[in-house]
C-alpha cells in the first residue's frame, strides 16, 4: 500500500511536514490527547477525500486533531452542490462547537449559513471572509499565501534547469481559479528570478479529477521542452507527474507532500492544510477563536512552503534556504497572479 | 400470405402470474423495486453488515421518518425531508421527460441536456431583468427554461422527422454538447460568467426576486421551495396532456404504430418534434427548478456533476411511464440519494459512500428488471388479444414481435 | 417402387388453441413438381415450415426418402436435402449474390474466405441451372425476380432435391414467371422434386403435376393435373373452398353521377426511388365501384398511397370532389372527403394497442374535443354507436383492437372511414385474410356505400371479387393502366391484360 | 458497400478532383503552421482557391459529398490558414507542434478504438451496445484491481476483460433471450457498472486510492523520433495503442474476411435468413456480445494501468459514448472508427493546446470539446452521407413456434 498524505485514523505516520526553511510543525509537537473535548465537523466539497492533496489534508488535520488534542471529530463527503448548505447546518443545528468548510466552492453556502447560526464558530479554508455575502462576523477565514510555496519551487525548478541544460519549465493547472493561478504566479516568478532566461509554460485541464487530462498537458508541455511539471491540479495532476514520470522528467506536486510518488518529484510546493484545521481547532479549544477576520498561513508561519527535495535537488538546499529567508523578511515580494 | 403462426402458447399458472403482473400496473413495479433491494440487501449482507438495520438508517435519513409523527429528532426529519424533495421535483420532470417520450415510441436520453439548458436559460432569465416583479420574473425565467429545453429536445425530434436519425443516439450527443456550451459560457471570460467574481467560473446569482418562495424550512437554508408543487402539477398537466388532449392522443398512436397513424393523416414527422419539444419542456423546467429554487447561480463544475437528466430514465421506466408512476418513483430516487447521504448515514451502521454506490447499483437493478417486465406485459397483452377469440389470426408474428418464450 | 422423396403423415400443429395444421397428409413423389393448393390461412406455409425445420410439429410423421426423420433445425432439413425459397426472401440485401448464395457453407482459404471460389462455385451452379444471375452484384440493387433466383441457387448449393417454393410467382412479373416455369420444369427433368405452394388456380394448372389441396388446416385431397382428365378450375376451387365459390353481390344496376376523384398523370416513385406509378388517369363517379386489376407488384400500393396522400407524387394531380389534394398530406384528402380502407389493417389501418374507441376517433379526434380536450364519454358513446352498427363482434368500445379478429378488426376500419361521411372511399384489398362471413359483410357494405352515391376504388388481387364487385374494372400493369373492362369481362380477357399482353393495342384508358 | 464506395471514388474524373480540393483546403491551413510556418497570406488564399475550384468541378461532375467536402476544406483551410499566419509564431508553436499532437491523438483514440471496435462486434451481429461506457469502467477497475491484486499487468488485463465480458454477459441475457429493449437494460448495466465499480473501489481501496506502485502496461520506444512528426507521434506509445491499432486490423479481417465474420453480418442485417441457412442466431449474437464487452474493457484497462496508472470512479466519464459516437461516425466499419476516434482524439488534443493560441480567450477552446458531438449529430442526420445500421441492429430475433 502507498504511503500516503490522507487517510482517517492512519495519521500517525505523517510525512508531510518537514520544510526545509523550518523546523518541524506545530502539529507535532502535541503528544497527547489534552484539553477541552471538542466537536469538531469538516465538510468537504465534491472532490472527495481521496483527492490526494486538498481535502485529504484537511481530513488529516482533524485525524491529528483527534489524536492528539482529544476532539471529537467528524467528516461530512459533499455529493454534490446541494449537500453543502444541508452539510453544514446539519453539523451547526448538532451543536458542533467548530464547522470547518474546506473550499472555494462553499464560500456562498458558508455565508449563508454561518449567518443563521450565529453561535457555531466556523471556518472555511481558501475563502476570504471579507468576501462572504454579509461578512458573517463568526467566521474565520484560512488563507494561504500558495505563491510563496510556488515560488519556492519556481526557483529550484529554475535552479535545476539550468544545470541540467533544460530551457524550459511547465504547469498544469486544474481551472482558473485564485487558489491555483497563486501557486502558479509564484513559481514562474521563482523560475525568473533564479534564472531570468528560463521558459515558463502552463496550461489548464479544466478539470480536477480526471487524470489523463492532466497527462496529456504535461505531455505536450514536455513536448515543447519542459524538463520540469509542476501541478496544481489535485487529482487530476497526479497524472501531469505520471507524464513527467514515464518521460523521464521531474514533476513538483502540490499541497501534500507528494515525494512518496517516487524519485521523480522534486520536490512540492505545500500548502498545509493540515496544519490550518489543526491549529485552528487548537484555538478553538483553547477559546481564542478569531472570528471575523482571516488567518493567513503563509512562509513565515510555516503554512506554505516547499515539501521533501529529491536527491537531484539537494546541492541547491543553501539557495532555496537563502530565498525562504528573504520572503520571511520581506525582501522579496511574490505576485500571486498570472500575467 | 404466410399461415397464421400465432406463437405463444402458455400454461395456466404462467398466464395467472401475468395477470398479477399486470394488474393495475402497479403490482410489477412494486416486485421489481423489492426485488433489487433483495439484491443490494445481500450486498449489504456480504460485508458483514445487517441489510436491516442498514435500510432502516437510510429511511431514516430520507425524512421520510417525519411523516410518522412518532419517530424521533422531527426537526432534523424535517431538514431531511425538505432535502429529499428538493430532490424530487426535478426528478419527477425529468422523468416526465423521458416517460412522455416512450409514450411516442421515443427514447428520450437526452433529459440530462435538456436539463442543462434549463439551468443556463434560468440563470441567464434570473440573474437579467431586475426591475421585473417578482413573480412575474420567476414565471418568465420558468418559461424561458422550459422553452430552452424543448428547443434543445425539438433538435432530436426534427432530426427524427427529417432524416430518421435515431433519436437516442442524438440525445446523447446534444447531452455533451449542451454540457460543453455551459463550461464555455460560464468559464472564465466565457460570455455568461459572473460580473464580479472575474476568477470563478460561475455565473451571475439570480435576483432576489427570480427565486421560488420556500414554504417549508428556512429560506436562507436550502428550505422546501414551492418547486415540487410545480414538479407534481406538470405530473397533472402530463396526464391531461396525454390521455385527453390531441397532442397526447396522436404521440400515443404515433408512438403504437407509426404507419397507422400516418395513414389516418397524423403528421408522424410533426409528432415526433412536438413529442420531444413538449419532454425539453419538462426537463428544461426541472433545470429552472434547481437554479430558482436554491441553488440561485450555476457554475461550470455543477454542469458536470449533475446526473438528475439520467436518473430520470430510471424514474420513468420504474413508473412505466405514468404520471403517477413516475411521481413515486422520483420520491424514492430522490429518498435513496437524500438517505444515503453521508450526514445521514452513520459510518458504524454502513460507509456512506459504500451506500451511494449501492444505490446506483440498485437503481441499475431496477431498470434492468424493468426493461425485462416490459417484455411480460406485452406477452401479457398478446396472450389477452388471443384469448379474446379468433385473434390467433389476426396476430402473425413479425420478428420485432416480443413472443413466447416455450414454442 | 422407390419410396416418395418427402412423405408427412398426420402432421398437427397448434398454435394455442388454433390448429394451423390437424392431421395433415403430404406426399412428393420423386421428380415431380407437387402444388399445394389453399386458401390464406389454410395451412400451406406451416406445412412447409414443419418440412423445413423452422417449426416442431405437434403430432405426426415426416419421412424422407422413406426413412423416418425429426426435423429440428433448417440445418438438418438441408442436411437431408430439403431447400426452401420463401415467400419474403431470406437474403441479407447488403451482401452480394456469391455471399448469400455460399451463407452457412462458405469456402474457406486457411483462416479466411475463399470469395473466389464461392464467386466460381455460383456461377457455375448458375450455368448449370440456367439461373442467369451476378455473382458479384449487391442483393439490393437486383429485381425481386434475380433475388428469387439467388433463393434456388442456394438451396441447390446445399444440395436440396427437394425443393419447397412458399408462393413463388406472388411477387413476380409475368416475364418472370414465365422464366421461373421454364427452370423448375427443368430442374424436375434433371430429377429434382418440387412442392410449389400457391392459391392460384391458373398458374397451379400450368405447372403442377399433381395438387394437394388443404382447407383449414386438413387435406382434402390429391389429385392428379398433369394426367388425362385435369380437373378445371371450378373443381379446384370447390376443393379449395369448400363450396360452389362463386359469391355474387347483389347489386342493383350502376347510375353514375358526376366524377368525384380525379386522377390526371400521376407518377410516384416506390421506396427504392424507382418509378411504380408511371402516368396513370383516371376518375371515379359517385355511385360506381372502380376496381384496379392487376398482379401484385405493379405499382397498385403506391398508387394508393399517391391517392391518398401518403406518399409525396412526382408529378400529376389528384382531386377529390373538385379540389387539389395532391401533395398537401393524409389529413387535408381526408378533410376534403376521402376515405381510405388501408391495405394492410394491423399495420397501417388500426393501432393495435388502442382501445377501439380510440380507434374509431383516429380519423376525426379534432372533433371529438370539449374546450380542446378529448372526451372520453362522447368517444365511447360514438363507439358503442358505430360498433353496434357495423355489427362488430368480441369486444366493446374499451375493448383493445388487438384482442378482435381479422374481420372485426376490418370492420372497425370500415366503420371509421364511412362514418366520416366520404365523398371518395378508396378500398385497398379489403377483404384480404377474411372469412368468408367477413368477406359478404365487407362486399354489401361496399355496394351499400356506391348505392349511397359514394366513388368507390377498389384494389383487389382477387379476381373474383373485382369482377363481382366492380362497374368498371382498370387493369394495371408495370405502373400504367393498359386497359379498361366492364365486369363481364372472362377471367382469360383480364388475365392477359394483367400479364402485360393485348396491353399494347389498348390505348391507356382514362375513362371520362 | 465498401467495395461499391470504394469504385465509385476511384472511377470518376470528378471525384479525383474532389479529392484534389479537400487536399487543397488541407494544405492553405497546413503551409500556415509549424514547422513551415509561410507568414505570406499569398499561398494560402492561392491553396484555398484551388480547392475551391476543385470543390465547384467535383460538384459540376455529379460528386455531391465529395465537393461540398472540397469546398468547404477549402473555405476552412483558407480561413484558419490566414488567422494561423496572422497569430504570433510563438503561440503557434507552443499550440501546434504535430510530434505532441499526433501522440495526444492516438492516446486519446486508443481507448475509443477499442470500445468502438467492441460496439461494432455487438452490433454488427444485431444488438445494440449502448452500455459500452459500463463495460469500460469494469473494464478499467478489475484491470487495477487484477494488476494490484496479482502483481502482473498481463493478469490485470485479461481479468478486467473478462469483468467486461461478464458485464456483457448480462446484457446478452436480458437483450437476447429475455428480448428485453436493449437500450433499457444497457442503460440500465451502465448504471450497474457504476456503482459496483465505485463500491468496490470504496470498499477496497477506501480512501487512500490504488496503489502508486500498480503494475503498469509498458510503453514501447521505438527510435523513430528523429522521422519527423509522425515518428514523434509514436516514438514512446503505449503497448495497448498499438495493440488497439493492430485490432482494427485484426476485427476487419474477421468481420469482411471470415466465415464467422460473414455468418455474423448475415445475423445482424436479417437474422432469419441466417437461421434458415443454419446459422445459431442466439449463439453468435451472445458471443459477439460477450466478445463487445472484453474488447470494450481493453480499453478500459488502457485509461486505467495503461495512461494514468491509477483508478478513480467513473473514470471513463462518457468515454463510452463517444465510442458509440465513433462507432455510429465511422458507419460500423473498422477503419470508419478507426478514422472517427482519431478525429475525436485530434479534436481533444487541440482543444486542449488551442488556449495556448488565444491568451485572454483561452475559454473559446472548451467549445472544440464539443466537436465530437456535433460531428455524430451531423453524420446521423446524413448531411455527410447517411450513417446506415445493420438492418436488425437492437432488433430482438425470436425463432417462430
Amino acid at each position: 500500500m502507498s504511503l500516503v498524505a490522507a487517510g482517517c485514523g492512519s495519521s500517525g505516520n505523517s510525512s508531510s511536514t518537514s520544510t526545509p526553511a523550518a523546523a518541524g510543525s506545530t502539529s507535532t509537537a502535541a503528544a497527547a490527547p489534552t484539553g477541552k473535548k471538542i466537536k469538531v465537523g469538516l465538510v468537504t466539497d465534491i472532490g472527495g477525500l481521496n483527492d490526494r492533496s486538498f481535502n485529504a489534508l484537511a481530513n488529516k488535520g482533524l485525524g491529528d486533531a483527534e489524536s492528539q488534542l482529544g476532539i471529537d471529530g467528524r467528516v461530512l463527503t459533499s455529493k454534490s452542490n446541494a449537500d453543502y448548505v444541508p452539510n453544514l447546518s446539519t453539523l451547526a443545528q448538532q451543536k458542533y462547537d467548530l464547522v470547518i468548510g474546506v473550499g472555494f466552492l462553499m464560500a456562498d453556502a458558508m455565508g449563508k449559513v454561518a449567518k443563521k447560526y450565529p453561535g457555531t464558530k466556523f471556518a472555511i479554508i481558501d475563502v476570504d471572509q471579507t468576501s462572504l455575502k454579509g461578512k458573517p462576523a463568526n467566521v474565520e477565514g484560512l488563507l494561504f499565501k500558495e505563491e510563496e510555496g510556488g515560488y519556492l519551487a519556481g526557483y529550484l525548478a529554475a535552479l535545476y534547469a539550468k544545470d541540467h541544460k533544460m530551457t524550459t519549465i511547465s504547469s498544469v493547472g486544474g481551472q482558473k481559479i485564485p487558489p491555483v493561478d497563486h501557486y502558479i504566479a509564484g513559481y514562474q516568478a521563482g523560475a525568473k528570478a533564479a534564472d531570468p532566461g528560463i521558459k515558463t509554460l502552463n496550461g489548464y485541464s479544466q478539470d480536477f479529477v480526471d487524470q489523463s487530462k492532466c497527462k496529456e498537458l504535461a505531455l505536450g508541455q514536455i513536448g515543447q521542452g519542459s524538463g520540469i511539471v509542476f501541478q496544481v491540479a489535485g487529482q487530476c495532476g497526479l497524472g501531469a507527474l505520471d507524464a513527467a514520470k514515464s518521460k523521464g522528467k521531474l514533476g513538483i506536486g502540490v499541497d501534500a507532500d507528494q515525494a512518496y510518488l517516487g524519485s521523480h518529484i522534486l520536490t512540492s510546493a505545500t500548502k498545509k492544510v493540515d496544519v490550518a484545521v489543526f491549529d485552528t481547532i487548537k484555538e478553538v479549544q483553547a477559546g481564542g477563536f478569531k472570528a471575523g477576520t482571516n488567518t493567513t498561513f503563509d512562509l513565515k508561519t510555516n503554512g506554505v512552503g516547499i515539501g521533501k527535495v529529491s536527491a537531484a535537488g539537494t546541492k541547491y538546499q543553501a539557495q532555496i534556504d537563502k530565498v525562504a529567508k528573504d520572503i520571511v523578511a520581506g525582501t522579496i515580494t511574490v505576485p500571486d497572479t498570472v500575467k | 400470405m404466410t399461415a397464421p403462426t400465432p406463437s405463444d402458447h402458455r400454461g395456466p399458472a404462467a398466464t395467472r402470474l401475468l395477470r398479477h403482473l399486470s394488474v393495475g400496473g402497479a403490482v410489477a413495479p412494486l416486485i421489481t423495486t423489492i426485488v433489487a433491494f433483495f439484491v443490494g440487501g445481500l450486498v449489504v449482507l456480504a460485508t458483514g453488515k445487517d441489510p436491516l438495520t442498514t435500510y432502516k438508517a437510510i429511511f431514516d435519513g430520507t425524512g421520510l421518518n417525519w411523516l410518522l409523527p412518532w419517530s424521533g429528532d422531527r426537526a432534523l426529519a424535517a431538514t431531511n425531508l425538505q432535502q429529499t424533495l428538493i430532490n424530487t421535483g426535478p426528478l419527477i420532470l425529468c422523468g416526465l421527460a423521458v416517460a412522455y417520450a416512450f409514450r411516442a415510441g421515443l427514447f428520450n436520453i437526452g433529459a440530462q441536456g435538456q436539463y442543462t439548458m434549463g439551468t443556463i436559460a434560468a440563470v441567464y432569465a434570473g440573474s437579467s431583468w431586475a426591475g421585473l416583479p417578482g413573480w412575474l420574473h420567476v414565471v418568465l425565467a420558468m418559461a424561458v427554461a422550459a422553452l430552452a429545453g424543448a428547443a434543445w429536445a425539438g433538435i432530436a425530434g426534427a432530426l427524427r422527422a427529417s432524416t430518421g436519425a435515431n433519436e437516442v443516439i442524438t440525445t446523447i450527443m446534444l447531452n455533451y454538447t449542451a454540457l460543453w456550451i455551459g463550461v464555455y459560457l460560464f468559464g472564465l471570460g466565457g460570455p455568461l460568467q459572473a460580473n464580479d467574481q472575474p476568477d470563478v467560473p460561475v455565473s451571475n446569482d439570480i435576483v432576489g426576486g427570480a427565486k421560488l418562495p420556500v414554504f417549508w424550512g428556512d429560506k436562507d437554508l436550502q428550505g422546501l421551495h414551492v418547486g415540487i408543487f410545480v414538479a407534481v402539477l406538470a405530473a397533472g398537466i402530463f396526464w391531461v396532456v396525454l390521455n385527453r388532449s390531441r397532442l397526447g392522443y396522436e404521440a400515443r398512436a404515433v408512438g403504437f404504430s407509426p404507419p397507422a397513424a400516418r395513414s389516418a393523416g397524423i403528421g408522424v414527422g410533426r409528432t415526433y418534434v412536438v413529442t420531444m419539444a413538449i419532454c425539453g419542456l419538462f426537463a428544461g423546467l426541472a433545470g429552472s427548478l434547481d437554479i430558482l429554487g436554491w441553488q440561485f447561480h450555476l457554475a461550470t463544475n455543477d454542469i458536470s456533476a449533475s446526473q438528475v437528466g439520467f436518473l430520470g430514465i430510471a424514474v420513468a421506466l420504474l413508473g412505466r411511464n405514468t404520471a403517477i408512476g413516475t411521481c413515486f418513483a422520483a420520491l424514492l430516487f430522490g429518498a435513496l440519494s437524500q438517505g444515503t447521504s453521508v450526514r445521514n448515514l452513520d459510518p458504524a451502521v454502513f460507509q456512506p459512500e459504500l451506500a451511494q454506490n449501492l444505490t446506483t447499483v440498485i437503481q441499475g437493478l431496477v431498470v434492468l428488471l424493468v426493461s425485462a417486465d416490459v417484455l411480460l406485459a406485452s406477452v401479457w397483452r398478446r396472450r389477452r388479444a388471443r384469448a379474446g377469440g379468433g385473434g390467433a389470426a389476426a396476430a402473425p408474428p413479425t420478428p420485432t414481435t416480443l413472443g413466447s418464450v416455450s414454442p | 417402387m422407390t419410396p416418395p422423396a418427402l412423405q408427412l403423415s398426420a402432421i398437427t400443429k397448434r398454435f394455442g388453441a388454433v390448429a394451423a395444421n390437424d392431421g395433415v397428409d403430404f406426399e412428393l413423389r420423386r421428380g415431380e413438381i407437387h402444388a399445394l393448393l389453399g386458401e390464406n390461412g389454410a395451412g400451406k406455409s406451416t406445412l412447409m415450415n414443419i418440412v423445413y425445420g423452422m417449426l416442431t410439429p405437434d403430432a405426426g410423421e415426416i419421412r424422407v426418402g422413406g426413412e423416418p426423420v425429426t426435423i429440428g433445425s433448417p440445418r438438418q432439413a438441408m442436411k437431408l436435402g430439403i431447400g426452401m425459397v420463401f415467400q419474403h426472401f431470406m437474403l441479407v440485401d447488403v451482401m452480394t449474390v456469391a455471399e448469400n448464395v455460399v451463407l452457412g457453407a462458405e469456402p474457406t482459404k486457411g483462416a479466411l474466405l475463399d470469395s473466389r471460389a464461392a464467386v466460381a462455385r455460383v456461377r457455375e451452379l448458375a450455368g448449370r441451372h440456367g439461373l442467369s444471375v451476378d455473382p458479384d452484384a449487391v442483393v439490393e440493387d437486383i429485381t425481386v425476380g434475380q433475388q428469387q433466383r439467388v433463393e434456388i441457387l442456394r438451396a441447390l448449393d446445399r444440395g436440396a432435391d427437394i425443393l419447397v417454393l412458399d408462393e413463388p410467382t406472388a411477387v413476380l412479373t409475368a416475364q418472370e414467371t414465365a422464366e421461373l416455369m421454364t427452370v423448375l420444369r427443368g430442374l424436375r427433368d434433371k430429377g429434382t422434386s418440387i412442392v410449389f405452394i400457391s392459391h392460384k388456380l391458373s398458374e397451379v394448372r400450368a405447372i403442377a403435376d399433381r395438387v394437394t389441396v388443404l382447407r383449414r388446416g386438413r387435406t382434402v385431397g390429391t389429385v392428379e393435373v398433369a394426367g388425362p382428365n385435369p380437373p378445371d378450375e371450378a373443381e379446384l376451387a370447390r376443393l379449395m373452398v369448400g363450396r360452389d365459390v362463386l359469391l355474387r353481390v347483389e347489386k342493383a344496376a350502376c347510375r353514375p353521377a358526376a366524377p368525384l376523384l380525379d386522377v390526371r398523370d400521376l407518377e410516384a416513385d416506390d421506396d427504392r426511388g424507382l418509378r411504380a406509378v408511371d402516368g396513370v388517369s383516371f376518375d371515379v363517379r359517385g355511385g360506381e365501384i372502380v376496381a384496379i386489376a392487376g398482379v401484385d407488384g405493379n405499382g397498385q400500393r403506391e398508387l394508393v398511397e399517391a391517392v391518398c396522400d401518403l406518399r409525396a407524387p412526382v408529378a400529376g394531380k389528384v382531386t377529390v370532389g373538385g379540389k387539389d389534394v395532391t401533395g398537401r398530406g393524409a389529413r387535408h384528402a381526408r378533410d376534403c372527403g376521402l376515405g381510405h380502407i388501408a391495405e394492410d389493417r394491423q399495420r397501417s389501418g388500426l393501432v393495435l394497442d388502442f382501445t377501439l374507441s380510440e380507434n374509431l376517433a383516429l380519423r376525426d379526434v379534432d372533433r371529438r374535443t370539449r374546450f380542446g380536450l378529448l372526451s372520453p364519454r362522447r368517444m365511447l358513446a360514438r363507439a358503442t354507436d358505430l360498433l353496434a352498427e357495423f355489427d362488430v363482434r368480441g369486444g366493446g368500445p374499451q375493448a383493445a383492437a388487438r384482442s378482435l379478429s381479422g374481420g372485426n378488426q376490418q370492420k372497425v376500419v370500415i366503420a371509421r372511414e364511412i362514418a366520416a361521411g366520404p365523398r371518395v372511399l378508396v378500398a385497398a384489398q379489403p377483404t384480404r385474410g377474411l372469412d368468408v362471413g367477413a368477406i359478404e359483410f365487407v362486399h354489401r357494405r361496399l355496394v351499400a356505400e356506391r348505392d349511397a352515391g359514394r366513388a368507390i376504388l377498389l384494389l383487389s388481387l382477387e379476381l373474383d371479387e373485382v369482377r363481382n364487385l366492380a362497374d368498371r374494372i382498370l387493369v394495371i400493369f408495370e405502373g400504367r393502366i393498359v386497359g379498361e373492362l366492364p365486369p363481364t369481362a372472362t377471367e382469360e380477357q383480364l388475365g392477359l391484360l394483367m400479364l402485360g399482353g393485348g396491353g399494347a393495342t389498348s390505348a391507356r384508358a382514362s375513362a371520362a | 458497400m465498401s467495395a461499391r464506395a470504394a469504385s465509385a471514388a476511384c472511377a470518376a474524373p470528378a471525384a479525383t478532383a474532389g479529392w484534389a480540393g479537400i487536399l487543397a483546403g488541407v494544405l492553405a491551413l497546413f503551409v500556415a503552421l509549424p514547422p513551415l510556418t509561410v507568414r505570406s497570406d499569398a499561398l494560402v488564399v492561392v491553396l484555398g482557391a484551388l480547392a475551391l475550384a476543385a470543390g465547384a468541378a467535383a460538384l459540376r461532375g455529379g460528386e455531391r459529398k465529395l465537393g461540398g467536402a472540397a469546398i468547404l476544406a477549402g473555405l476552412l483551410g483558407a480561413g484558419l490558414g490566414y488567422g494561423a499566419a496572422h497569430t504570433a509564431t510563438g503561440g503557434l508553436e507552443a499550440a501546434v507542434s504535430w510530434g505532441a499532437l499526433g501522440g495526444a491523438t492516438l492516446r486519446f483514440a486508443c481507448p475509443l478504438i477499442f470500445a468502438a471496435l467492441g460496439g461494432l462486434v455487438s452490433e454488427r451481429s444485431g444488438v445494440v451496445n449502448i452500455a459500452l461506457e459500463g463495460m469500460m469502467l469494469m473494464g478499467a477497475f478489475f484491470a487495477a484491481y487484477g494488476a494490484d491484486k496479482t502483481g502482473s499487468w498481463v493478469l490485470g488485463i485479461l481479468i478486467g476483460m473478462l469483468a467486461g465480458a461478464a458485464l456483457a454477459a448480462v446484457h446478452a441475457v436480458f437483450a437476447i433471450s429475455v428480448r428485453s429493449d436493449q437500450i433499457v437494460s444497457g442503460t440500465a448495466l451502465n448504471f450497474v457498472a457504476l456503482g459496483l465499480t465505485g463500491y468496490m473501489y470504496v470498499d477496497v481501496y477506501g480512501a487512500d486510492g490504488t496503489p502508486n506502485d500498480l503494475p503498469q502496461v509498458p510503453e514501447v520506444h521505438l527510435p523513430t523520433s528523429s522521422l519527423g512528426f509522425a515518428g514523434n507521434s509514436i516514438d514512446d506509445q503505449n503497448l495497448l495503442v498499438w495493440v488497439s491499432l493492430v485490432m482494427v486490423v485484426a476485427v476487419w479481417v474477421f468481420v469482411f474476411r471470415t466465415r464467422a465474420g460473414l455468418r455474423m453480418r448475415s445475423v445482424g442485417e436479417n437474422p432469419r435468413a441466417a437461421e434458415t441457412v443454419g446459422i445459431s442466431v442466439q449463439r453468435t449474437r451472445y458471443l459477439a456480445v460477450i466478445a463487445s464487452g472484453a474488447l470494450a474493457a481493453l480499453g478500459g484497462a488502457f485509461l486505467s494501468i495503461g495512461s494514468v496508472h491509477s483508478f478513480t470512479q467513473n473514470m471513463t466519464a462518457g468515454k463510452g459514448f463517444i465510442a458509440l459516437a465513433a462507432l455510429i461516425f465511422g458507419r460500423w466499419r473498422p477503419f470508419g472508427l478507426l478514422a472517427a476516434t482519431l478525429l475525436f482524439g485530434f479534436s481533444s488534443a487541440l482543444a486542449q493546446r488551442l488556449p495556448q493560441l488565444t491568451p485572454g480567450a483561452e475559454n473559446v477552446a472548451t467549445l472544440l470539446q464539443a466537436l465530437p458531438y456535433v460531428l455524430t449529430l451531423v453524420a446521423v442526420a446524413g448531411v455527410i452521407g447517411r450513417s446506415i445500421p445493420p438492418k436488425a441492429d437492437g432488433v430482438p430475433y425470436k425463432r417462430e413456434g
